[in-house]
């Protein structure tokens, strides 16, 4: 569909120019931060300029985006449902400039869509917690109720129920992606509610909820890389989501001339998102509170959502 | 749902309370010399990422809180001289430096640790947890006032220092005279620069404890903006309570206790959206009941002149 | 005698305008030194030098010989000057002992030793023979005990000058005297005082010497004893005083009626308790009254600044009881505050803008809300000229004012006003004898036009010389009327003081 | 000094303060190791560089405009109004509700989203002022407490009942309101849209009202001594609630103009996030309240954004030293450097400073 792509002259001359608009700064957020690292490994390896630029505030990115149209460069990417509206409008003035971005769908022709199906890994840790839980009460700890952190926490529940219907899940919001010590003062009060499994879900809040489970001797659960390794003993599982390979890909791809537009949806099936020891190994002993049985199980419950036996809601498709 | 309020709600309370109660009592030492201080909030994160960075450096988390101290002394020096010598107007400075605030912990979590948003050390040692032998078992309070780090009960001890340095004491009596009437305190030949000075520094002192508390009593770390909106909180607790130290304790724990609360509400049926706002709901009509009797008295300043 | 104080050719500047002129004053030990000039003449600027608050654009101050240099209060009070300001630098939320003790207090380690800075009130209040209740809050003080507070403060820094500026301006008659005397113990137990006043009765009574100022220049520094009244006045106005002519009287139908206005108090006691009376067209009635005893809230009720509980005032036969304070004066009401500052004026507001007060709305100021500036300064360039306001432009800020010109300028609004009834509150407050003639010649020009006039002063002098009737206020009730023409100021005092009953 | 020595020296005190400003941000720059003059260059060219730039800065000053000429007309009137992000926030919901639910044609929907979002954020302000009025509550605590109350209203609104579900109904976000009821943009295929004029236009329109009209005069007049004003006829309760009215109807213009010219829908937290609120109370006060200094002030600390925006793209710098550049340009900008320079012992000192 594309042939902006395949220019080998161009090759020649000059490097191919790449920029990640990021709609906010990176800052507490490990998912742009991972962006960020694929696309400037993508960089070295592949002999491309990549430039990230973060935008302040949602008024900025329509403003950055178009900054980088005017500069020329060759692949624009950006992500997210903030840039959303931006992109439609820049991509639409620019058909002939190729845009990609993560995380959502903007139906155009010049665009490629990356997608991920969070609540499918969010259901996996949800299972686990539910098998695992000896209280039959287990939490989690939420940035803000707004619609797409609804992903991470129905995900979890229906993925709490779907193994233990009896029990109990407690849901917290910090009303902050930048509140560790409140994140933490709520997984305490959780615990205290009996809950001993508590997920996080607060972006730099998650830090203070493992904090609480070291101090107060509960388990949890980590976002978007593995984060067992800070904690064994403690963060016995982590939910993941490739938005690094996602990124390392795309330019990869974009250089090597196999870039194509459309839509790409990642999930389980994809290995787009995942669950650490089900669907990918890590370097941290599996904690003895989840055990082999489980990780068992719930790699079946994995098999069952991948072949499509079992399909888990997408809590914005409602 | 079973208990609204348990113990341990009431424990996380306090501790939560803390940084505003003491940013507050800061900000009313400058409120009582006449410079209205909305630069808390860069304060409290400047001395949550000294703290953490003094604790890094030094491995010692005594020193990681005087650090913080140091730190946000300088910074508010900086507020003091552009509003006391330069008469810059101090919420434009407050703002600003609040901006200045958050510019600076970033760049230089990035420049000194090199990561951007959040430093987690799982080896650093955050602030001791004391609990008071003999207090510790009274039942209810024992639990409430238990296991929490020294500036929490410092804080508290603060306020009756307060309490006892303005309204007993020479420099306190001098200090609130400044804020009552510049020309008339200056008139008597009381140095009021120099109260301003004080005032503004010990604030910087209280907020710098503030984000040692933040940073490495309530949890042992640093993130971009991890005050979120603490500093206004104090604002607004020190309004409430009038500058009077007793009465910012009150506002601070009314606070807390509405936030507290509305935790509890999440789990009711209630939408998020308005647990949230509860805490403030409930400070709009806690002004009902507490009014500032001095609020005229601003407004008839506009009286008076030495001709 | 020995020279104490010696300021030589002292000059300031503010911008171009020059306020003092090459002035050279002295001081001797244990005289009373009064200061006279016109409002404007530069006095308390002069004062302001020497007490630290400025700084001279040239001159020399020199103290028992020696040159000094203050750059601030601090260091005046350090070299024994000390000073009570036209207004009172005062803590009103604090007692009197802590207002008198600042900035030296007793104390015990670091703790404010409250009891004793009492006890040093106390004593020093009996030594003086002043007295004032230590542990009361100065904001419920009268004006009076405020003054008192003031030279208190004062001589507790152990002052040996003491600048008092316009203290008699505020005070009642009675306190008047007080002060005098005090003045005259004090000046007697070897203080030295400089005394700011535009009462020459005054600087008769108690001034040893008595320098004249004008337009920032001396004109003359003499002994009371070689000369007399109509000299200072001269050298102070630089024409001779031709005193008000009073005209036969034209009463005329009532204007303005006040029926049985009652004000609730706030501990029991009515602020106004059944007060009535009317004023005439072409009459003034005085209300005499030591202040306190609700004369402040009659005006406030008669011009709609407070609620009555009961009662009615009638403005030109339309009832006006508490309308809003717009709709009584345009029904006919003008009015000269007390407290010119509070009330009067916006102090960081240009002239212009505080003399448009109250006229902004006439059609010939604006059309359909637009302000016709032209017009508006045109009429304030006028009443600065007629009322020889001294100021540089009418857009010069009201605060850089001297007091009396500032005054001129709310009577000049006030009178321009051109209403067939006026309230006016210690119209002549704080300025100059020339001027005060010119105040009391416009109040009396607007009797006989036929327009009513309600004057409250402090001043039984001002009371007898304008009023037509006099009634007496004691304790919120109205509780004499006499005719000017066979009153005695004895008699008047005496209801004054609550001894009619 | 005379008259126009005074004006010099009033100039001068910006320029100075400026250049120091420049100088402590050049040190920021240094020491983050790239070249100082370069990377002020980028800001400039981020800023004004070019037609584009220089639209996007206007742009972005449109709403802090508006937002200070509001703060300012709460100030003027003796109202510290810190409720400036609760009543552009619930202007913004109101203007983007109404722009999607009346019925009718565009133009309707269009000046019924703008009455709408002047209205409640008149409302909101007015709230606050009549407790003062009424029950002697510290309008500086309310407004700042109502900012909470406003957000979080806001955001329940697009996150329960009005919440966009025809995308990928991640955010937050009312739905796209229809194109026919948008603020028209300026020029094809630039950020600036009509909401710059309506700023303007509303900038000479309050110059004028202090200037030349008896309700700015009596609106100054409140301010500097209310009972001055009480005394003269000024109908204290009624200039005070209209002043907030007011005051907060232009605040909710700001969020208005935003959603209509900019967003064309409510997002959550689109406008607290870039602290426009604050900005706009800074221009203010840089601007002592005067119209034309805020519009000045806010196009100044607007470039500033965009500059470093523009410093970011195009230099090594990173973000975070833009942040502080801007930071440190503002503290100087606000201090009375010239005046402090100029003063120095010298007899200028105004009254109340001196005693
Ligand atoms: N800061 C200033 N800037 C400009 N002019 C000033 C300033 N301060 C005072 N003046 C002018 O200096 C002159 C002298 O003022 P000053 O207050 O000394 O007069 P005064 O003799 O005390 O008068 P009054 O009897 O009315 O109190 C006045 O004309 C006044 O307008
Ligand atoms: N004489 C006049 N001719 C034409 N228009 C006027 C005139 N006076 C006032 N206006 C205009 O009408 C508006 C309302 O006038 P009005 O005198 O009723 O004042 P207001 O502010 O409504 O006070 P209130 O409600 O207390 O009477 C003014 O603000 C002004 O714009
Ligand atoms: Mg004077
Ligand atoms: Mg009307």
């Amino acid at each position: 569909a594309d042939n902006s792509s395949a220019q080998p002259a161009g090759e020649q001359k000059a490097k191919k120019k790449i920029a990640l608009v990021l709609p906010e700064k990176i800052g507490v957020n490990p998912f742009f931060q991972q962006m960020d690292e694929g696309v400037k490994k993508a960089g070295k390896d592949f002999g491309v300029d990549v430039k990230t630029i973060e935008s302040t505030d949602q008024a900025a990115i329509e403003q950055n985006l178009r900054a980088v149209v005017a500069e020329n460069y060759d692949l624009i990417i950006t992500s997210s449902f903030e840039s959303e509206d931006a992109l439609k409008k820049v991509a639409t003035e620019n058909p002939d400039k190729p845009f990609t971005i993560i995380d959502t769908t903007v139906d155009l022709p010049n665009v490629r869509n990356v997608v991920f199906r969070e609540q499918e890994a969010a259901y996996l840790v949800g299972a686990a917690a539910g098998l695992a839980t000896k209280t039959n009460t287990v939490g989690i700890v939420v940035a803000m109720d707004i619609p797409n952190l609804k992903k991470w926490s129905v995900g979890y529940e229906e993925g709490v129920k779907a193994t233990n219907p009896n029990a109990k899940v407690l849901v917290n919001y910090v009303g902050s992606f930048t509140d560790p010590a409140k994140a933490k003062e709520l997984a305490i009060l959780q615990h205290s509610q009996g809950a001993d499994f508590i997920n996080g879900a607060s972006a730099v809040g998650d830090l203070g909820v493992f904090e609480a489970a070291k101090e107060k001797g509960f388990y949890t659960s980590g976002q978007d890389v593995d984060r067992t390794a800070i904690d064994p003993e403690h963060i016995v599982l982590s939910q993941l989501k490739g938005t690094d390979a996602v990124a390392y890909d795309t330019v990869k791809q974009f250089v090597e001339g196999t870039y194509k537009q459309g839509t790409y949806d990642y999930g389980l099936k994809e290995d787009g998102v995942g669950v650490t020891y089900v669907t990918r190994e890590t370097k941290t002993p599996l904690n003895a509170f989840i055990g082999e049985d489980i990780i068992n199980k719930v790699k079946a419950i994995k098999d069952e959502i991948v072949s499509g036996k079992r399909t888990v809601t997408n809590p914005l498709k409602q | 749902m079973e208990h609204l309020f348990d113990l341990s709600l009431l424990n996380s309370t306090i501790r939560m309370v803390t940084p505003i109660l003491l940013a507050a009592l800061g900000g009313s030492l400058c409120a009582r010399v006449g410079l209205f201080n909305v630069g808390l909030e860069g304060q409290i994160l400047v001395g949550a990422f000294a703290a953490v960075l003094g604790n890094h450096m030094t491995g010692s988390v005594t020193l990681g809180v005087l650090f913080a101290i140091v730190c946000v002394l300088l910074f508010s020096l900086l507020f003091a001289y552009l509003t006391i010598n330069l008469r810059a107007n101090e919420i434009v400075v407050g703002i600003a430096s609040n901006f200045l605030a958050t510019g600076l912990t970033t760049y230089l979590l990035r420049i000194v640790f090199d990561v951007k948003g959040a430093f987690y050390d799982k080896d650093m040692q955050g602030l001791p947890q004391w609990s008071i032998p003999v207090l510790k078992n009274i039942p209810v309070l024992g639990d409430m006032i238990s296991g929490h780090s020294p500036l929490v009960f410092l804080a508290f001890i603060l306020v009756v220092v307060l309490q006892f340095f303005y309204f007993r004491t020479v420099t306190g009596f001098r200090l609130l005279a400044t804020g009552e009437s510049l020309v008339a305190a200056q008139s008597m030949g009381i140095k009021t620069r120099r109260m301003q000075y004080g005032a503004v520094l010990v604030c910087g002192i209280f907020c710098g404890l503030a984000g040692a508390q933040l940073s490495l009593g309530q949890v042992t770390m640093f993130s971009e903006g991890m005050t979120a909106g603490r500093g206004f909180i104090a604002l607004v607790a020190m309004m409430l309570g009038q500058s009077n130290p007793l009465g910012i304790m009150g506002a601070s724990l009314l606070f807390g206790f509405m936030d507290a609360f509305s935790i509890r509400l999440q789990g009711l049926s209630m939408p998020t959206h308005f647990t949230l706002m509860m805490p403030y709901v409930m400070t709009v009509i806690a002004m009902f009941f507490f009014k500032d009797k001095n609020l005229l008295k601003g407004k008839t300043g506009a009286s008076g002149s030495t001709r | 005698m020995t020279v104490l104080l010696e300021m030589d050719r002292i000059t300031k500047q503010y911008g171009t305008f020059t306020a003092n002129d090459q002035v050279s004053f002295s001081l001797h030990e244990g005289e009373i030194h009064a200061i006279v000039g016109e409002n404007g003449a530069g006095k308390t600027t002069l004062m302001r030098i020497l007490y630290g608050m400025e700084q001279a654009t040239s001159g020399t101050i020199r103290i028992r010989g020696k040159e000094c240099q203050f750059q601030n209060p601090a260091a005046a009070i350090q070299s024994g000057i000390g000073m009570v300001h036209q207004h009172f630098m005062l803590f009103p939320s604090r007692t009197v002992a802590e207002n008198i003790v600042i900035g030296k207090e007793p104390k015990k380690g670091i703790w404010f030793d409250r009891r004793a800075a009492a006890k040093a009130v106390n004593e020093l209040s009996e030594k003086y023979r002043m007295s004032v209740d230590a542990n009361k809050k100065v904001g419920d003080c009268p004006v009076g005990t405020q003054q008192r507070v003031e030279i208190l403060k004062v001589l507790y820094n152990g002052a040996d000058i003491i600048i008092l500026d316009e203290p008699t301006a505020v005070l009642t008659p009675l306190e008047v005297g007080e002060l005098l005397v005090t003045l005259k113990s004090l000046a007697a137990q070897g203080k030295s005082i400089i005394l700011i006043t535009h009462k020459l009765h005054e600087v008769m009574e108690v001034a040893d010497r008595i320098t004249v100022l004008r337009s920032g220049k001396i004109t003359g520094t003499m002994n009371k004893a070689d000369t007399n009244v109509e000299e200072i006045s001269r050298l102070m106005v630089g024409r001779d005083l031709v005193g008000i002519k009073r005209r036969e009287r034209q009463p005329g139908k009532p204007i303005l009626q006040a029926e049985g206005l009652f004000v609730r108090g706030e501990a029991g006691k009515p602020l106004l308790d059944n007060v009535s009376f009317h004023v005439n067209s072409g009459e003034i009635v005085g209300i005499a009254g030591v202040s306190g005893n609700g004369q402040s809230e009659l005006i406030q009720a008669l011009t709609g600044l407070l609620p009555v509980d009961r009662g009615t005032v009638t403005l030109e036969g339309k009832n006006m009881t508490n309308n809003t304070p717009r709709s009584i004066r345009e029904a006919g009401l003008a009015h000269i505050p007390e407290d010119r500052y509070l009330w009067g004026a916006a102090k960081n507001s240009s002239v212009k803008e505080n003399a448009m007060m109250g006229h902004y709305r006439k059609p010939a100021f604006q059309k359909a809300g637009f302000l016709d500036h032209k017009r508006l300064n045109q009429q304030v360039s006028e009443w600065v000229k007629s009322f020889a306001v001294k100021t540089e432009s009418i857009h010069e800020r009201a605060q850089n004012l001297s007091g009396g010109n500032l005054q001129k300028v709310i009577v000049a609004r006030e009178i321009g006003q051109e209403t067939p009834f006026l309230i006016a509150a210690e119209p002549t407050r704080g300025v100059d004898i020339g001027a005060m003639e010119f105040i009391h010649q416009q109040i009396m020009q607007k009797r006989d036009k036929g327009e009513a006039v309600l004057l409250i002063s402090s001043e039984l002098t001002e009371i007898m010389t304008l009023s037509d009737r006099i009634l007496v206020m004691y304790e919120g009730k109205i509780v004499g009327e006499l005719d000017t023409q066979t009153a005695t100021e004895e008699e008047i005092s005496l209801l004054m003081a609550g001894g009619g009953h | 000094m005379n008259r126009t020595g005074s004006f010099f020296a009033s100039l001068l005190h910006p320029i100075v303060a400026i250049v120091v400003g420049f100088l402590a941000g050049a040190i920021a720059i240094a020491a983050s190791g790239a070249p100082v003059l370069e990377t002020y260059g980028e800001m400039w060219k981020g800023a004004f560089g070019s037609f584009y730039f220089f639209t996007s800065t206007l742009a972005r000053a449109t709403p802090i405009i508006l937002i200070g000429l509001g703060i300012c007309l709460a100030f003027r009137a003796g109202f510290f109004n810190m409720g400036a992000e609760g009543q552009m926030v619930l202007g913004a919901i109101a203007a983007a509700l109404t722009a999607l639910y009346l019925p009718g044609p565009g133009i309707v929907k269009l000046l019924g989203a703008l009455l709408a979002g002047i209205a409640a954020g008149g409302i909101w302000s007015v709230l606050a002022a009549w407790m003062e009025v009424k029950f002697k509550i510290d309008l500086l605590i309310s407004t700042l407490l109502m900012n909470y109350i406003a957000t979080l209203f806001a955001g329940y609104l697009v996150t329960e009942p009005f919440k966009d579900n025809t995308g990928s109904a991640a955010m937050a976000q009312s739905m796209m309101i229809d194109k026919s009821a948008w603020l028209p943009k300026l020029f094809h295929g630039m950020t600036l849209h009509a909401g710059f004029l309506i700023a303007i236009i509303l900038v000479i329109v309050l110059a004028f009202l202090f200037r030349r009209t008896i309700f700015g005069y009596e609106v100054n007049m409140l301010g500097q001594n209310p009972f001055f004003a009480a005394y003269g006829g000024v109908n204290r309760g009624k200039v005070m609630l209209l002043s907030m009215f007011a005051s907060g109807a232009l605040t909710g213009l700001a969020g208005t103009v935003e959603v209509l010219g900019a967003q064309y829908r409510y997002i959550d937290g689109a406008l607290t996030v870039p602290s426009y609120a604050w900005t706009g109370l800074m221009a203010t006060l840089l601007a002592n309240s005067n119209p034309v200094g805020t519009a000045l002030a806010s196009i100044l600390l607007a470039a500033l954004q965009t500059g470093a925006m523009g410093m970011e793209r195009n230099t090594e710098v990173p973000l975070e030293v833009s942040g502080v550049i801007q930071a440190v340009l503002i503290l100087f900008v606000s201090a009375k450097f010239s005046y402090a320079f100029l003063k120095r012992r010298k007899e200028r000192k105004t009254d109340g400073a001196s005693v």
